[in-house]
């Protein structure tokens, strides 16, 4: 069977499987969900290692017809882009599982529930990176809100419902404008050569299009995807789901979930319409900047740590819309691999977060204190993670940040400019919670945590191991990127600048 | 270019120290800092070896590459992970493994009752790791990552007793300054690929023949943004005085030996830039210059000892900024003086802290006095640094300070004489507050309460002192003889030709120079050794004292000027966040609802109402057809 | 003068001709059979009827013709799947109708009276309903195959005047449900009023009662496009009143609200279908050529009727209230199949609404199933917690509540987008985005309940969910299996509607 | 061709204007009786035009069912209701009375100038040509044999208003009527006697023989049992106290 | 005369019917001026068939008073088991559903 589409069955099967242990052996229903997860682990990273880098076209790819009256097919394929998104979430998905291994308990529902779930949407996740039907993509894109809809607001806490609705119904409407414009695809696909939502076929209907067509299609495309990933200012349910939910659904929800939206960036907006792209790229890099030094004031002055990292993300995506939309190898290969690397310092950030959280029964970031002396290891783990967050170089987002950034400048100096400035800012934001969490002297109510257990240590020393890794070698996943990415920079017609004194001119 | 494979290891050995240390927990304690010290001393050894192996090849082979792996490598952006080991970074190697391993085996003793002492050690490992690849990268990007690290490991060792509040904000204040400075890095890195397209020293070199001078300009002042962040210089000079609450011997390896001294690598290795770009060497000395006489000033004022060697710091970095900006003439000088200085000025700080080992850590020098007679080895270690510190022949930085001065001078027309006169001015000061630091801590009355014991430091402790001692006394001379490092640097920043008409000869300098740092060394033990000298510091002092106690107001200017307008940004970016951009929306959810109610109020309940509203929409209707088919 | 006898053709009107023979069947049975064995006979007699006129219609499928009653009634591939669809739906509602729980016990009993206590404790039935339901579902069948306007005008009446009778027969809070049925009848027979005024004029226009009639004129523009356009809006006042259109919606709210929830979700479903078939045929047939004049002003009421059901929707406390505003809403994207005026338009038009009516009929299926004491529970603040209560129910209907709101992997969604890209597909951009628009507004309510269901602790007031009938069970086992599967393999369903589906004139 | 003749210009101008004023009579009178009488009066009248128009069929039908049947009907049903009933013309939802006016003009005036800007293309062609064999037989064949489906779906329509009326009206015996024999055995198996010769009339031995006042017992109490359920029903039974005799006069005079 | 003044007519009486509807607050007068209404697109009918020489209006117009009768039993039926409810005949009284 393809690749992709086993393992988007693995995690179904999983859940079928957990769906008739009978509810009251939790045990069992984690292991055969951390067991699920780890078998689809290996098998993305069996597909990995299947996939060959050098070739830019489409692998792993299946057509069926689902619908075939309107053109739609069930079609599945990655290329670089995909593939790395896809590995990300597939690596990260175990390491929730155990990291989150209690987070199932005292939800809403029983813990069978929180597994389904988990389970159910791990497909979704594979799916819409994999789908290279827009349709099915759209079917995957909206989909998945569901099972992140009742796993934030079954199994979160604080003010779960109303984060969960607003979760909800930002996605939901941006999903909606971007129906539109499918439905404005389809329909412009049906005058000229038939219906259809192969990504590849579309890509070539742009000739087709009045520019007011494609700005409007394009804007359909790209609310939707700023919204999820989340671009100021469109950004404001994201610190609200990120502290409703679990830590682990948080892990999922802005480490997968949210790269969707410059996944979608990357695969849609710019394939599908170059040249509305072009139209809107001062107007995107504007709104990039700004997420990323809003983000990361709002991180400064968040006073609940699970808002902090959620704040921070919404920096980190402006760098990666940024990358994407500078339109440079550089940027571009930089902003996917930040997607990735976000992908597990976020992780790494919020699963320290959450224990430490669980542990002191708070998020306020002042309860804490001190923890440096009585949590040794977990105090370590959120400073590295913190320092992947900031991009210390020798971290892999280090990596990822400082392409962007190089990327953006030989094209848009006066952006990265700015932008530069939120490195500054990511210290701050960064090193005052480590400050106030980590160091000074142990606060009243701190001195009898526990430190990390085995299961913790081995969740959590993955995320790390991968942290540091990509920080000093990056070119594995580098290697995948780069086809993709030149590909996308030379089908829009856009060629990196030239260095204006160099030495050859 | 020679290639080797062995460069790896001067960072691999530390790194590995680190890491084992890191990982290996509580299990380490009992051997952790044994392993981290014999890891720094055989990464010194590597490095003598390669002194060794440099030495053994011809003068334009010594240079040796080492790449590992390709790094990063996206489009034209290739950064390969590579070392470089020439002439230049040979200096810096041997400092760090040499001093560090010094420090290292001090620490040993000096740390041996805090139970963390292990983490201290890895994190000394750590340092030694980030600075050796500081130097030893081959590109700016690999510099960068040094740099940063260096930055981490310097933020670690700030905090390490991070249980008080103040350490650990003092800790922060630096890793947040020191950002500041990368992000010029940054700029730099960013600039020198999109307008050279390349970042590494040779390929920057290289086109730095051909590149504009705006492009280098830029590049240059960026570059001297980083290097003032790093160094401790104005404007980004701030952090270095509250720095002082790491740990003794880490305000000896990297706040006065190493790392701040890493802007001064940076700008002599970007020796082909500043030289192509007249306005960022300005610059360059501009902000050497004042920090030089900035950070002397401040020196006048501290009383608390290590603020004190901070503040001289500072001022000295000050020279080699200086020297370093003064072009090919005054590169040599500038690396022999940060090399003199790492050794005087780290013994000193040791000598500080052996001093406060003795005084139960006790910092303010208004509470020492006479404590000759107590810790005699390290008033022998502590003045000899003096000696040299403040320039007196034959000590080392005789050598390398009044060769500063005399480059200054000699800068040509009115600059060469401002710049001179103010080197010159500095050393005064220098050996002013020396001496003040001098007498008020050994040689004056004893202002201590009798339940301190003050004692000797043990041999662990001294015998590095010793060491570093020594080599503030001979460094100076050694480097000097036959012009053997201006010599031995030249295939790395250039040949000066020296110049035909001299403002001052060498000697009329030293003169001069001696005769100022006589003055200062009088007003000193005028006004501190042959005066009674008050325990608590007196309120009813001018307002210089004042100013230059509160580190002539610098923090006060960054939280007036950034923290609290940052402040307030933040606070109304959180309000407007919640209030603005969140109420916008929750404010379309209730324009939502609201339509939703009032419209519901049609619906009255009513059947005529209802049936008027159909009759309407009968009339709507056929108007609205009526008038679209007209 | 010659007196051609008339050429019925019985298979073709055999599906009607069951139904109406079940339902005098069933009047006899009211007559003469005694009272005990009433209930069970009617409802056999029901279900037999209505799935021998299924089979009876299965078997002239593939059949198309214009004479089938003297060029009364068109038989035609449209007509076929709109006569299928109403048996389906039928079916289905007729096993909620048949839990008696729901009517009174005797419907000539004044309310509070000892007649109606003792009729209760007696446990009357009326049975009656069952033959008024075939009628009504007579009338529903032909409403749709009517190709002259008598035939509409005596269909419209026949499916109105047992609906009428229906929704005042409620057993709980009969003042209400009586009210509902004097609203429900008297702005009935005003909007009928209407109809046959259009009737008079569309005769006075081309001097011809039949659609083909009425077309030839239009074609032919000989007559006066006063009589034209008096004739459209007239009888259109009457169609878009049935189909709850703004500003023709104000009684279903009411009537909704206040007749048996069985009954509503008949009406509700079947009469949409019904309607909605009329209103394409006449539309695509007799008016098609008119377009010009009444295309305009259906856009016009199209957007505000999705936008108007949306937002008042928002505001309802009551469910059944809300679920009307739904289904105005819905109407609203109803029309945007028949603005759409083609092939694909009507193909999604036929899609949606079995998808609809299916979901619908589902949808009050389960709002039967929450009483208390006195009966059925529809306040919404009463259903908080029901998630808890009863898990499964209480996903059904989020389930139904999602597929109304058009997320992927339910028919709603396959039925919206089909919809809208037809719309737009024939030039009505602004359906498009202000059907998105509503879209979007309409999915804030239907989160509104999920929530209330599923994040809202229960309240304590003696609201259950009682274990449903085996035959109600079957509703919702099918309507929800059904909404599932046309949501994930449409396909052939809309194959076999693309294949089968047009008008014949 | 068609061409009207004077006399029915002369019957129409006469009953045109007499119509719509009886209409707009009928939305105005208090009474819905003499609204209803209003309505029929428009129903004649334009049965008269059905027979002016060719159409004496339809005439016929709209005497004899509408008028005769339907509004019979209505009139029944006004009576059931209560035949003094009458509205107040004042309104009470607020709001509406305007919205009701500009509604009538709006579309009085839309439509009449509508129909005035009408014109089919062709004169009017009249029915003498349809109804050469006559009127009934020309509709009768129509009836047959075009309209014959829905002729037939008619006679559902009437079976489902049937059924309607009958399933509202109807009450169901909830009991069996008791048979004579049952009664009886009820009469005289009760706790008392006292009924078993049947209820007290009311006002005997009383002061007044009224029905609405109950009788009097031979000790001067009231007999609740002798007024009619139905008047106790509607509470008009009048209080029997108020009739008691205070004091029971206990002297006999010897009759005269 | 013009057979279209019984248009006019027509049209008037259909106005006056509607707008009863709104204004009658009595259910049984409210119904008849629904059947005001029907009368008049009867006569409208009626009209029609004379101005196009064709039966089908008169045909039409049969039809409408057979449907006319079936609503009248209908609608009867339940104003009278409304007003048996209520006491009362007023539609405004039955307004318990809304908003």
């Amino acid at each position: 069977m393809n690749a992709l589409t086993s393992m988007m069955l693995l995690p179904l099967l999983g859940s079928l499987l957990i769906a008739v242990i009978p509810n009251d052996q939790v045990l069992r229903i984690k292991q055969a969900a951390l067991g699920t997860t780890l078998l689809i682990a290996i098998s993305g990273v069996m597909a990995w290692f299947k996939f060959d880098a050098g070739n830019t076209s489409l692998q792993f790819v299946q057509i069926s017809q689902w619908i075939p009256s309107f053109g739609i097919n069930y079609a599945v394929g990655v290329d670089g882009l995909a593939l790395v998104l896809i590995l990300m979430s597939v690596l990260l998905a175990p390491i929730v599982v155990l990291a989150g291994w209690n987070e199932s308990e005292g939800g809403r529902w029983s813990v069978k529930v929180f597994y389904i779930l988990i389970l159910v949407l791990e497909t979704m996740m594979i799916g819409v990176f994999a789908a290279t039907d827009i349709f099915l993509f759209y079917v995957f894109f909206e989909a998945m809100l569901i099972p992140v809809y009742f796993l934030i607001g079954g199994f979160g806490s604080g003010e779960r419902a109303a984060a969960a609705v607003k979760f909800l119904l930002y996605s939901l409407f941006g999903g909606l404008l971007m129906l539109a414009s499918i439905i404005g695809l389809y329909v412009i696909a049906g005058k000229h050569g038939g219906h259809t939502f192969d990504v590849g076929q579309l890509s070539e209907l742009h000739k087709f299009m009045s520019p007011t067509t494609q700005n409007l299609l394009f804007l359909g495309f790209f609310i939707a995807f700023a919204i999820k990933a989340p671009v100021w200012p469109l950004h404001t349910w994201l610190p609200d789901a990120a502290a409703a939910a679990t830590p682990g659904t948080s892990v999922l929800l802005l480490g997968v979930l949210d790269k969707v939206g410059t996944f979608g960036m990357i695969r849609f907006c710019l394939a599908l319409f170059p040249d509305a792209s072009k139209t809107f790229t001062p107007i995107i890099l504007v709104l990039a900047v700004i997420s990323i030094v809003y983000g990361a004031f709002l991180a400064i002055g968040a006073r609940d740590i699970k808002r902090l990292i959620a704040y921070t993300s919404i920096s980190h995506f402006g760098f990666i819309t940024m990358g994407i939309f500078a339109m440079t190898s550089q940027g571009h290969s930089g902003a996917t691999l930040y997607m990735f690397n976000h992908g597990f310092s976020t992780a790494a950030l919020f699963l320290v977060a959450g224990w430490m959280i669980s542990r002191r029964g708070s998020s306020t970031i002042s309860d804490f204190g001190g923890l440096q002396r009585v949590t040794p290891v977990m105090a370590w783990s959120f400073f590295i993670a913190g320092m992947s967050s900031l991009a210390l170089p020798g971290l892999s987002s280090f990596v990822s940040e400082f392409l962007v950034l190089v990327g953006t400048y030989t094209r848009y100096p006066v952006a990265a400019v700015i932008a530069t400035f939120g490195i500054v800012l990511a210290a701050l934001y960064i090193l005052i919670p480590v400050q106030k969490a980590l160091h000074g002297p142990t606060t009243p109510g701190n001195e009898n945590l526990t430190d990390l257990n085995l299961r913790e240590k081995i969740a959590i020393a993955p995320v790390i191991a991968v942290i540091v890794a990509l920080g000093f070698y990056p070119a594995p996943l580098l290697n995948v990127i780069n086809p993709a990415s030149a590909h996308v920079i030379a089908s829009q017609g856009f060629t990196d600048p030239v260095p204006s004194e160099s030495a050859g001119k | 270019m020679t290639t080797s494979t062995s460069l790896v290891y001067l960072i691999a050995l530390p790194l590995l120290g680190a890491t084992v240390l890191l990982l290996a927990g509580r299990r380490s304690d009992k051997w952790g800092h044994l392993l981290a010290t014999a890891l720094s001393a055989s990464s010194f050894g590597v490095g003598l070896y390669q002194l060794s192996q440099m030495l053994a090849r011809p003068t334009e082979e010594r240079a040796v590459t080492q790449k590992l792996f390709s790094w990063i490598n996206v489009g034209t952006f290739n950064v390969d992970a590579g070392l470089l080991l020439d002439q230049l970074s040979i200096c810096f190697v041997l400092l760090i493994t040499g001093v560090g391993t010094l420090i290292h085996i001090y620490s040993i003793s000096y740390m041996s009752h805090d139970e963390n002492r292990r983490r201290f050690f890895a994190y000394l490992n750590l340092f030694i790791a980030a600075m050796l690849l500081l130097v030893l990268g081959d590109s700016y990007l690999n510099l960068y990552v040094g740099w940063e690290g260096v930055g981490l490991a310097s933020y670690l060792l700030i905090g390490f007793w991070n249980q008080k509040p103040a350490y650990a904000t003092a800790s922060k204040k630096a890793f947040v300054m020191n950002r500041v400075g990368d992000m010029g890095l940054s700029f730099a890195i960013m600039i020198a690929f999109a307008t050279l397209g390349t970042v590494s020293f040779s390929g920057v070199e290289e086109a730095s023949h051909t590149a504009s001078k705006a492009a280098l300009t830029a590049i240059g002042i960026m570059l001297l943004v980083a290097a003032t962040g790093k160094s401790a210089q104005f404007p980004l000079q701030a952090w270095l005085g509250d720095a002082m609450a790491g740990p003794t011997p880490v305000s000896a390896l990297i706040h006065a030996a190493t790392m701040v001294t890493a802007g001064v690598y940076l700008i002599v290795r970007s020796n082909f830039i500043f030289d192509a770009a007249p306005t960022a060497q300005l610059l360059v000395v501009i902000v050497g210059a004042i920090t030089l006489t900035f950070g002397a000033l401040v020196g006048t004022a501290k009383d608390d000892i290590k603020k004190a060697l901070a503040a001289s710091t500072m001022s000295q970095i000050g020279y080699m900024i200086l020297g370093a900006g003064l072009g090919p003439a005054g590169y040599a000088f500038a690396i022999m003086h940060l090399l003199t200085h790492g050794f005087f000025k780290a013994g000193m700080f040791l000598g500080a802290g052996s001093v406060m080992h003795g005084m139960n850590d006790q910092v303010d020098m208004r509470r020492y006095g006479a404590l000759r007679k107590f810790m005699p080895i390290t008033f022998a270690t502590f003045g000899l640094g003096y000696l040299a510190i403040i320039g007196v022949p034959p000590f080392a930085g005789f050598y390398s300070k009044d060769a500063i001065i005399e480059t200054a001078f000699n800068a040509g027309g009115v600059k060469g004489i401002l710049l001179g006169s103010t080197a010159l001015l500095g050393a005064a000061i220098t050996a002013f507050y020396m001496t003040r630091v001098m007498v008020l801590t050994f040689t004056s009355k004893q202002r201590w309460e009798d339940n301190q014991h003050p004692h000797e430091s043990p041999l662990l402790m001294w015998a590095p002192m010793a060491i570093l001692a020594v080599g503030s006394v001979t460094t100076g001379f050694l480097f000097t003889r036959g012009d053997a490092l201006v010599h031995w640097l030249s295939p790395v920043v250039g040949e000066h030709a020296e110049g035909e008409n001299l403002l001052l000869q060498p000697i009329v300098v030293s003169g001069l120079a001696l005769l100022a740092v006589a003055i200062g060394v009088a007003i000193a033990i005028m006004k501190y050794q042959l005066s009674e000298v008050d325990a608590i510091a007196p309120h009813d002092v001018s307002v210089f004292t004042r100013i230059a106690r509160k580190d002539l107001l610098q923090d006060s200017f960054n939280e007036a000027v950034f923290m609290r307008p940052g402040q307030a940004l933040t606070s109304l970016l959180v309000k407007g966040d919640q209030n603005v951009v969140d109420g916008a929306v929750r404010g379309i959810g209730r324009t939502a609802l609201g339509a939703g109610s009032v419209l519901r109020k049609t619906q009255t309940g009513f059947a005529r109402s209802y049936a008027a509203l159909i009759l309407i929409g009968a009339i709507v209707l056929i108007a609205g057809i009526w008038v679209v088919t007209q | 003068m010659e007196f051609t006898a008339p050429v019925l053709n019985y298979a073709q009107l055999a599906p009607i001709l069951i139904v109406l023979g079940g339902a005098l069947i069933g009047v006899l049975i009211e007559a003469f059979a005694p009272r005990a064995s009433r209930h069970s006979s009617q409802l056999f007699i029901t279900i037999a009827s209505l799935v021998a006129a299924f089979a009876a219609l299965v078997r002239v499928r593939n059949q198309a013709s214009v004479d089938a009653a003297m060029g009364s009634v068109a038989f035609d591939g449209a007509g076929v799947l709109l006569q299928g669809s109403i048996l389906i739906i039928a079916l289905l509602s007729v096993f909620l109708i048949a839990d008696q729980e729901n009517f009174t016990a005797l419907a000539a009993a004044v309310p509070g009276s000892s007649e109606e206590r003792e009729s209760l404790q007696r446990d009357l039935r009326v049975t009656e309903v069952y033959p008024l339901t075939l009628f009504a579902v007579a009338g529903m069948l032909l409403f749709p195959l009517s190709s002259d306007l008598i035939t509409l005008f005596v269909a419209l009446e026949m499916l109105s005047l047992p609906l009428y009778l229906m929704a005042g027969l409620s057993r709980r809070r009969r003042l209400m449900s009586q009210e509902s049925a004097l609203k429900y009848f008297l702005l009935g027979a005003f909007s009928s009023a209407f109809f046959l005024f259009g009737v008079a004029y569309l005769y006075g226009y081309s001097a011809s009662i039949t659609f083909a009639g009425i077309q030839s004129s239009v074609i032919g523009g000989s007559g006066n496009d006063v009589f034209l356009l008096l004739g459209i809006a007239f009888i259109s006042v009457g169609l878009l009143f049935k189909v709850g259109a703004v500003p023709f919606h104000a009684w279903s709210p009411d009537v909704y609200q206040g007749a048996p929830t069985a009954v509503t979700g008949f009406m509700a479903a079947a009469t949409k279908v019904a309607a909605f078939g009329a209103i394409l045929r006449i539309y695509y047939v007799a008016f098609a050529n008119a377009q010009w004049q009444w295309r305009p002003a259906l856009i016009l009421i199209a957007i505000v009727t999705m936008v108007f059901g949306s937002v008042v929707a928002i505001a309802q406390r009551d469910v059944k209230r809300m679920l009307a505003y739904s289904s105005i809403a819905h109407a609203g994207f109803l029309l945007a199949g028949v603005i759409a005026l083609s092939k694909s338009g009507l193909d999604a038009s036929l899609f949606y609404l079995f998808a609809y009516g299916i979901a619908t009929v589902g949808a009050f299926g389960v709002v039967t199933l929450v009483r208390d004491s006195a009966g059925e529970v529809t306040d919404l603040n009463r259903w908080s917690g029901l998630g808890k209560r009863s898990p499964l129910v209480a996903s059904v209907f989020a389930f139904f509540l999602l597929a109304f709101a058009g997320i992927p992997l339910t028919s709603g969604f396959i039925g919206k987008f089909s919809i809208f890209s037809a719309a737009y597909e024939s030039g009505s951009t602004w359906i498009l985005i202000s059907g998105v628009l509503s879209s979007a507004i309409a999915a804030f309510f239907y989160i509104r309940v999920i929530v209330l269901m599923f994040f809202k602790d229960p309240v304590e007031d003696g609201t259950s969910v009682v274990i449903p009938s085996a035959l109600t069970l079957t509703t919702i086992v099918v309507t929800s299996a059904i909404t599932l599967l046309l949501g994930v393999f449409p396909a052939p369903l809309i194959t076999f509607i693309e294949s089968s589906a047009f008008f014949i004139r | 061709m068609l061409t009207i003749q004077t006399p029915e210009a002369v019957m129409f101008w006469f009953l045109a204007p007499l119509s719509v004023v009886a209409a707009l009579g009928m939305l105005l009178v208090k009474k819905a009786v003499h609204s209803a009488l209003l309505l029929a009066w428009v129903m004649i009248t334009l049965a008269i035009f059905y027979i002016a128009q060719d159409a004496l069929f339809l005439g016929i039908v709209q005497i004899v069912v509408y008028t005769g049947a339907v509004m019979m009907l209505f009139l029944f049903i006004l009576m059931l209701v209560g035949v003094d009933a009458s509205d107040s013309l004042t309104e009470t939802i607020p709001g509406l009375r305007p919205i009701a006016i500009t509604a009538a003009l709006g579309f009085g005036g839309l439509l009449v100038s509508l129909i005035g800007r009408a014109t089919l293309g062709h004169s009017a062609y009249g029915l003498t040509a349809a109804n050469t064999d006559g009127n009934v037989q020309a509709l009768a064949k129509l009836l047959f044999s075009t309209y014959v489906w829905p002729f037939e779906v008619v006679s559902a329509l009437l079976i489902t208003a049937a059924l309607g009326a009958m399933v509202l009206a109807h009450h169901q015996r909830t009991t069996e009527r008791p048979t004579q024999r049952e009664q009886a055995i009820a009469r005289f198996r009760g706790a008392s006697l006292g009924s078993a010769a049947g209820l007290p009339n009311p006002g005997v031995f009383a002061r007044h023989n009224a029905v609405d006042v109950p009788a009097l017992l031979p000790d001067g109490s009231a007999a609740p049992n002798s007024i009619s359920a139905t008047l106790k029903a509607r509470g008009d039974m009048l209080d029997s106290a108020q009739f008691e005799l205070g004091e029971v006069d206990n002297t006999v005079t010897e009759e005269k | 005369m013009n057979p279209y003044n019984y248009l006019y007519v027509s049209g008037l009486l259909f106005t006056i019917g509607a707008v009863g509807v709104v204004v009658r607050r009595n259910a049984i007068v409210v119904f008849m001026c629904v059947e005001l209404m029907l009368n008049a697109a009867n006569l409208t009918l009626v009209t029609f068939s004379r101005i196009n020489g064709t039966l089908d209006g008169q045909v039409v117009a049969f039809f409408t008073m057979v449907v006319a009768a079936c609503e009248v039993v209908v609608g009867l039926a339940i104003i009278v088991t409304i007003y048996r409810s209520r006491r009362s005949a007023s539609i405004d009284d039955a307004s318990l559903l809304k908003r």
